[in-house]
């Protein structure tokens, strides 16, 4: 009871920072945004296409655009660069009607070639661009990716405004085309090797400057197609991956938002002044401790769900999470619209632990290495929480440190016991949930070796159901079953936390990562350090 | 012929400072130096030959100080003047060589420049006059090729020139004092004659008072008019030196010449080995009671346990130290 | 300073870390790594915890008697590392000469030309941070003074009377380095030792800012530190105390090794760096 | 003068052969790929063709020996090769981040130079006085912090408490920016040049050739300009060249505390990111830079020191 209230308030406030966010006022034009790339010490370069990393999708935004974008307050991707989309009766083919008022910043108008191109340099084989991925869904995509085509065949240009595209199998494009990483390029101008050093793109703001490792400097761009947007003159965004700095200097007022840590979540909501500005989202991240179920206790589900219950997960998220995070209660996040309401998490039950654990035949209980990285939120620091709870149902743990880039590998390889890691598990439910099918390779997504077969009839019911209701019917069944499987200790999904100063206004509570944000929505009030 | 002397040292005390403990490291040093004449200093090494030269020119420095007597250069008391008169005497008036050479030098200055600072400080001239005047004193103290070697960096000349280089910066304001400070120890015993000529030649010109330090009987021998003998931090016996090497008349002198390897006709008469004195002098710290020299010597008697013994005063001049002076 | 003041309170600080370090079960109000009740995560200073608890709750004074013994772990292990090496290569290197005096210089040369943090980081890296891969990062990477000093020495020295002496009485290389050389050089190769273990401590700290120190179980002073500073405003205490303890047992060092720079190594005052 | 030049600049070439060679080794055996960091935040699902196209692109499926022998092909005519990350040349990517690192640490040798050098000659001077000691125990508090943690301290007192400074970031790179960086990188060089310089100037102090300046009758202030201070360089000149290592190592720490757009920054994220050529290349850009300051250190200092010989 006392669990469905907190889950129920969680969701009202999450309700009331959306419409918190999108207030009614008058926008007031001009001004800089000071923005801030918290992920790391440096973009990548200055072509999107090459990095998937939320880093680099954090200045795209100003610059680029894609055929889909994110809709934070539907919560769901929304066609961006198209007016319009024509779905055929089997589903396959979607014909678009183009923008005619989009215009890249060079002054030339978008049109249907400037997709095509972009699209096919996507499937460059040599050049492994991470956006292969999406485009695979594209028919004829595949052989050009393998150099047996030169065009992909399920692009067709109709005129100038007007193009067919031609899927491979039933899925909301939106999902696969609205990140920065399919960015539509002019045809023309990419192809330049100026376009290295000044992208070029239908965004709202006109490249200005790249200092490499601090900032990158974007100005207004007249002709973008929503009418009177952007309302500031300049995005600048600064690279700031260090987190206690990024702390003083938001105090400071030197930068305009700051994603925030637990630690520092606790702080600012402590403080009369800056708890004015918290942002707060549900993000689509589960935070999870993976098993490999072909360990040997962890082949018994009875193990996984003794893990489960030996944890008093809400305990660490109020105490060590700092209610930075809303208890999970299956894979699928709060946000995802899949998330099935009914579904109630792990009671915290030592008792039942350990009895589970008898009936598995480990009375005494056993050993296993845990494969975690540094992160306060997902990482050893949780772990070091969790350890003595499991030493008190007699479970050993024994933390085996590793870094990012070595956790993603072993885990790829399935050369674990268990893992720590936080997920994404959106924002589309049917992606997120493919990666329990039995045919998803360890080396995908499916670290745990799942393998269930109704797990895999109902994904493939989902996959090719007409019917959104019977498809996310279908989703919620795997996510319920994935539950009671347990391949993972479920823990916590990510509340994402963006603190703002009081003069920038138009925030969007993107779920999909609240770092990315549309620029041209936002504004600046005259209050701004740097209102001029 | 009774002139005013040059330099008078009365009852000259220098301290060694030990954490808070003071020790007497020279004590009760009186010495006279007339003008033109040549003072030599003699003894072991640690027996306060050097520290009581450099204290005369103002150049000790912590732990040790002057604490005590007066020091009078030519009428004046010199030992309480504020540093810059003293700075003005220094070098100019009275001037130092030292033991060392090697390192007396500075590496990385030209000697040329490091003998033209001394007609800069001293006489106002221009950098370019000091220099003109640096080739000369460079001539005066026969270094051959002069204004080459003004170019010269200490480290390319030999030790006798560089002693030669010291000499001319000592030299060059016609001072009317010179403490020589064992100038010829480092030195091969070949160049230690020619360096030593030197030094008396050029002082007998210009009239300059020496005060010869050495721990070298046959050197001061050679070049001095009177001999002070010190031992540990006193003067022991302080006479002409003729005298004092046919008739020493402290033990302690007596044991220094005859631990002189003899050369010549003496020796050819039979005494072969050289004689030691047996011990070494005491540290500082530890002077004995009574004469500091009775653990070492051969006629100690209680007395000389017991009772510091003050100077006897010779009927011929000069002094001696000694309960049992001869 | 006065001569042995350095001595005198380097060595009692360094000390009082050892005694902390040695004594940590006795003196330690609970087990440092296991003994987290998150009911009482971020307490403030008190009674009950006298340097307050950190966000998992653990007692932070406990953490930092343990934290001792990791940060003496790594500065005396390290440091050995180090000296064995530096003298091994030094020593034989000027007493041998030839080609291979040679060869060790240049790698001397080679490791001071790269700076010794990031060779230090690279390391971390490839060995996945831990206690046995920061030993062996920060013992290969600084002894390159060690080594130059022991060769200076053994070059100075072998040609000393009583080493050619003992030469020509037949001692073999190896007894003549240990026995006539080692001995005269030990007192600067000490006080290097002795200001290395301070720089340790440090490295430690800066490798586990940069994401690439000791993970746990061990508590170290470093990675408390560095995983404090995000709550420098909220709760000062969890990074002021490990920070202390890093600047305390640091200063310890390096007074005591000014101080026995003064007693083994009087001549070499301008070698300070 | 200039053979020496030409001799003191071939004997750098055996130690980057060696620096090349040896990073190349290292960054061979490290764990993890490029491929497997694009995942790392758990935030893409990245798909197995992608990662297997990576990384026969970047050349990591081949052998090691022919993967050497690219290496050593490219290093040959100055290529440091491809970025993994910025798909741009190597040389490119050092390129933009050289100068700010050249700035942060030029300033902070700046600082330490014309903090440490003076309080070390004043220490020196007043040998064993109150001022001697306050100087000595500022200089080895200084040498007794984590850099990031005084870094942190810095950030709070004179941008947040005092508002004096901007706490971050490159800005437009002028000198505001500037200060606190420096000052948080140069505060260990300092403390350690306090110390050398008070040695320096005691062990010169005690000097027969400083005696022999005395016994000529200069004040105290002319035996330090003519005599003392000269000789104080050189051994001062060479603390500063082997510092400038520490220095441009530490820049590490800095660069990333304070959002500094230099190599040092570049180097720890691309280490974290695997993005091995730009690692090899940072390293190498260090140590060349640690090797074109320390042979200008020598020349300089043989231009000082008759003793050093040229030939």
């Amino acid at each position: 009871m006392l669990k469905k209230l907190a889950l129920a308030s969680a969701i009202s406030a999450l309700a009331l920072s959306i419409s918190g966010g999108a207030e009614a006022q008058t926008p007031r034009v001009g001004g800089t945004i000071r923005f801030t790339a918290p992920y790391g010490s440096s973009f990548a370069n200055l072509d999107i296409h090459t990095s998937n990393r939320a880093q680099d999708e954090i200045y795209a935004k100003a610059i680029h655009r894609s055929l889909y974008n994110w809709d934070s307050e539907g919560n769901k991707p929304v066609l961006d660069l198209a007016k319009s989309v024509d779905i055929s009766a089997d589903g396959l083919v979607y014909t678009y009607k183009l923008r005619d008022d989009a215009f890249f910043h060079h002054g030339r108008k978008l049109n249907a070639d400037d997709i095509i191109w972009t699209f096919t340099r996507l499937m460059d084989g040599a050049k492994a661009y991470p956006g292969a991925r999406s485009v695979r869904l594209i028919k004829g995509a595949v052989e050009v990716e393998k150099g047996q085509a030169k065009t992909i065949s399920g692009l067709k240009k109709i005129d100038d405004s007007t193009l067919a595209i031609t899927f491979t199998e039933k899925a909301e494009p939106g999902y696969f085309f609205m990140n920065a990483i399919t960015s539509i390029y002019p045809a023309d101008e990419a192809v330049k090797e100026s376009f290295l050093t000044k992208p070029i793109g239908l965004g709202p703001f006109k490249f200005v400057e790249y200092v490499p490792g601090s900032r990158i400097v974007a100005e207004r761009f007249d002709k973008f197609y929503k009418p009177g947007k952007p309302y500031a003159d300049k995005v600048v965004v600064l690279i700031m991956g260090e987190a206690s700095a990024r702390d003083v200097a938001f105090r400071n007022k030197e930068i305009d938002v700051s994603i925030l840590g637990p630690a520092q979540y606790m702080a600012y909501k402590a403080d009369p002044e800056l708890s004015k500005g918290i942002l707060e989202v549900a993000e689509v991240y589960t935070r999870l401790g993976g098993f490999n179920l072909n360990f040997k206790p962890f082949t018994d589900k009875r193990v996984r769900q003794a893990i489960n219950h030996a944890i008093d997960s809400d305990l660490i998220i109020k105490r060590l999470s700092k209610d930075k995070a809303y208890r999970a209660t299956g894979y699928l996040p709060l946000t995802s619209p899949a998330y099935d309401k009914s579904m109630k998490a792990f009671a915290y039950d030592p008792e039942k632990a350990k009895k589970l654990l008898a009936e598995a035949g480990y009375p005494d209980g056993f050993e296993f290495e845990w494969t975690a990285t540094a992160n306060e939120s997902w990482g050893i620091q949780i772990v070091e929480a969790v350890i003595p709870m499991l030493e008190k149902v007699g479970i050993k743990a024994k933390i085996k440190p590793v870094e990012g880039t070595v956790l993603g590998e072993v885990v790829r390889k399935g050369d674990f016991q268990a893992f720590a890691w936080s997920l994404s598990s959106g924002p589309d439910p049917q992606q997120a949930l493919k990666c329990f099918h039995s045919s998803t390779p360890v080396s995908a997504c499916n670290y745990y070796g799942f393998k269930n077969a109704e797990v895999d009839k109902l994904l493939d019911e989902a996959g090719k159901a007409d019917d959104p209701a019977k498809k996310i019917d279908s989703l919620k069944k795997v996510n319920a079953i994935v539950y009671d499987e347990a391949p993972m200790w479920f823990f916590n999904y990510n509340k994402a936390v963006m603190a703002y100063q009081p003069w920038i206004k138009g925030l969007q509570a993107n779920a999909t990562e609240l770092a990315i944000q549309n620029y041209e929505d936002m504004w600046v009030e005259a209050s701004s350090p740097a209102a001029k | 012929m009774t002139t005013k002397p040059l330099l008078e040292v009365e009852h000259l005390r220098i301290d060694l400072a030990i954490g808070d403990a003071r020790f007497a490291a020279v004590q009760d040093v009186s010495f006279t130096i007339m003008r033109g004449e040549t003072l030599g200093l003699v003894g072991e090494s640690g027996c306060g030959k050097s520290i009581t030269a450099l204290s005369l020119i103002g150049l000790l420095r912590p732990p040790l100080n002057l604490s005590g007597g007066a020091v009078r250069f030519d009428g004046q008391e010199i030992q309480n003047l504020p540093a810059d008169e003293m700075r003005k005497l220094r070098g100019n008036r009275i001037a130092m060589i030292f033991q060392e050479p090697m390192t007396a030098l500075n590496p990385l200055s030209t000697v040329g420049r490091q003998i033209a600072e001394m007609f800069v400080l001293h006489k106002g001239k221009s950098w370019a006059e000091a220099e003109r005047l640096a080739i000369e004193a460079l001539v005066s103290v026969r270094v051959p090729a002069p204004e080459r070697r003004v170019k010269d960096y200490p480290h390319q000349l030999s030790g006798g020139m560089r002693q030669r280089v010291m000499i001319a910066i000592a030299l060059a304001c016609d001072p009317d004092l010179l403490l020589a400070d064992e100038p010829t120890t480092a030195l091969d015993v070949t160049v230690q004659a020619e360096i030593l000529d030197l030094i008396k030649d050029l002082c007998a010109a210009r009239g300059t008072a020496v005060l010869m330090i050495s721990h070298d009987l046959g050197l001061i021998a050679n070049m001095c008019q009177r001999v002070g003998v010190m031992y540990a931090g006193r003067i022991v016996e302080e006479r002409a030196a003729e005298e004092i090497f046919q008739a020493p008349r402290h033990p302690y002198t007596n044991g220094l010449i005859a631990s002189l390897p003899l050369l010549g006709a003496r020796a050819r008469h039979g005494r072969q080995r050289l004689k030691e004195i047996a011990g070494v002098v005491p540290p500082v710290a530890a002077f004995p009671q009574g004469c500091r020299f009775h653990p070492r010597c051969y006629a100690a008697s209680e007395t000389c346990r017991a009772v510091d013994p003050v100077e006897t005063h010779l009927p011929q001049g000069g002094f001696v130290r000694c309960h049992h002076h001869v | 300073m006065k001569f042995g003041t350095n001595l005198m309170l380097g060595g009692a600080l360094f000390a009082m870390v050892i005694i902390a370090g040695i004594f940590a079960p006795w003196l330690a109000h609970t087990d440092p790594v296991m003994a987290a009740d998150l009911m009482y995560a971020e307490e403030p200073p008190g009674s009950a915890f006298w340097f307050g608890t950190d966000a998992q709750g653990r007692d932070i004074y406990s953490r930092v008697l343990y934290g001792a013994r990791i940060s003496l772990t790594v500065g005396i292990v390290s440091q050995l590392i180090n000296t064995v090496i530096g003298v091994c290569l030094g020593l034989s290197a000027g007493y041998w000469g030839g080609w291979w005096d040679d060869f060790v210089n240049g790698l001397t040369n080679l490791m001071l030309a790269v700076p010794s943090l990031i060779f230090a980081l690279a390391i971390m890296a490839i060995l996945n941070p831990g206690l046995t891969s920061l030993l062996i990062a920060l013992g290969l990477t600084n002894w390159s003074f060690t080594c130059r000093i022991a060769r200076a020495s053994a070059l100075s020295l072998k040609s000393q009377g009583y080493v050619q002496a003992a030469k020509v009485l037949g001692y073999g290389d190896l007894r003549i380095m240990l026995t006539q050389l080692l001995p005269n050089m030990l007192g600067p190769i000490i006080v290097i030792g002795t200001l290395g273990m301070g720089g340790a401590v440090l490295a430690e700290a800066t490798l586990s800012f940069l994401g690439l120190g000791i993970r746990p179980p061990f508590p170290s002073w470093g990675s408390m530190l560095s995983d404090a500073r995000e709550q420098i405003t909220t709760a000062p205490w969890i990074s002021i105390f490990p920070g202390l303890a890093i600047f305390v047992t640091v200063l310890g060092l390096n007074l005591l090794g000014d101080g026995l720079r003064d007693i083994l190594d009087p001549h070499s005052r301008s070698r300070r760096a | 003068m200039l053979s020496y030049l030409v001799r003191r600049i071939l004997q750098t070439v055996p130690i980057i052969l060696a620096v090349a060679f040896l990073v190349f080794v290292m960054f061979s055996v490290i764990p993890g790929t490029f491929a497997a960091s694009l995942s790392d935040d758990g935030r893409a699902i990245v798909d197995v063709t992608v990662v297997e196209r990576m990384n026969k692109e970047f050349g990591l499926n081949d052998p090691l020996y022919v993967r050497f022998g690219k290496y050593v092909g490219q290093l040959a005519q100055f290529d440091l090769g491809m970025s993994f990350r910025t798909r741009q040349p190597v040389t490119k990517v050092l390129a933009d981040r050289m100068w700010p690192t050249l700035q942060l640490s030029f300033a902070a040798m700046l600082f330490a130079i014309a903090i440490g050098v003076p309080l070390g000659f004043i220490a020196a001077m007043r040998s064993g006085s109150f001022v001697d000691t306050i100087s000595m125990v500022v200089a080895v508090s200084g040498l007794s912090l984590p850099k990031f943690w005084l870094g942190l301290l810095l950030m709070y007192l004179f941008a947040l408490v005092l508002g004096w400074l901007p706490s971050f970031g490159y800005g437009d790179g002028s000198l505001r920016y500037l200060i606190l960086p420096s000052i948080a990188l140069g505060v260990a060089p300092m403390a350690l040049l306090a110390r050398t310089t008070r040695a320096a100037v005691l062990d010169i102090m005690n000097a027969d050739f400083v005696r022999t300046a005395r016994a000529k009758g200069m004040s105290e202030s002319r035996v330090v300009r003519w005599h003392l201070t000269r000789n104080a360089l050189v051994l001062i000149l060479t603390t500063v060249g082997l510092q400038f290592g520490t220095v441009i190592g530490q820049a590490v720490v800095v660069e990333k505390l304070f959002s500094w757009p230099g190599i040092g920054s570049l180097l720890v994220d691309s280490v974290t990111l695997r993005d091995i050529p730009v690692v090899q290349g940072a390293i190498l850009a260090i140590v060349l830079f640690f090797l074109f300051v320390n042979t200008l250190v020598d020349v300089l200092c043989a231009v000082i020191d008759p003793r050093i010989k040229y030939t």
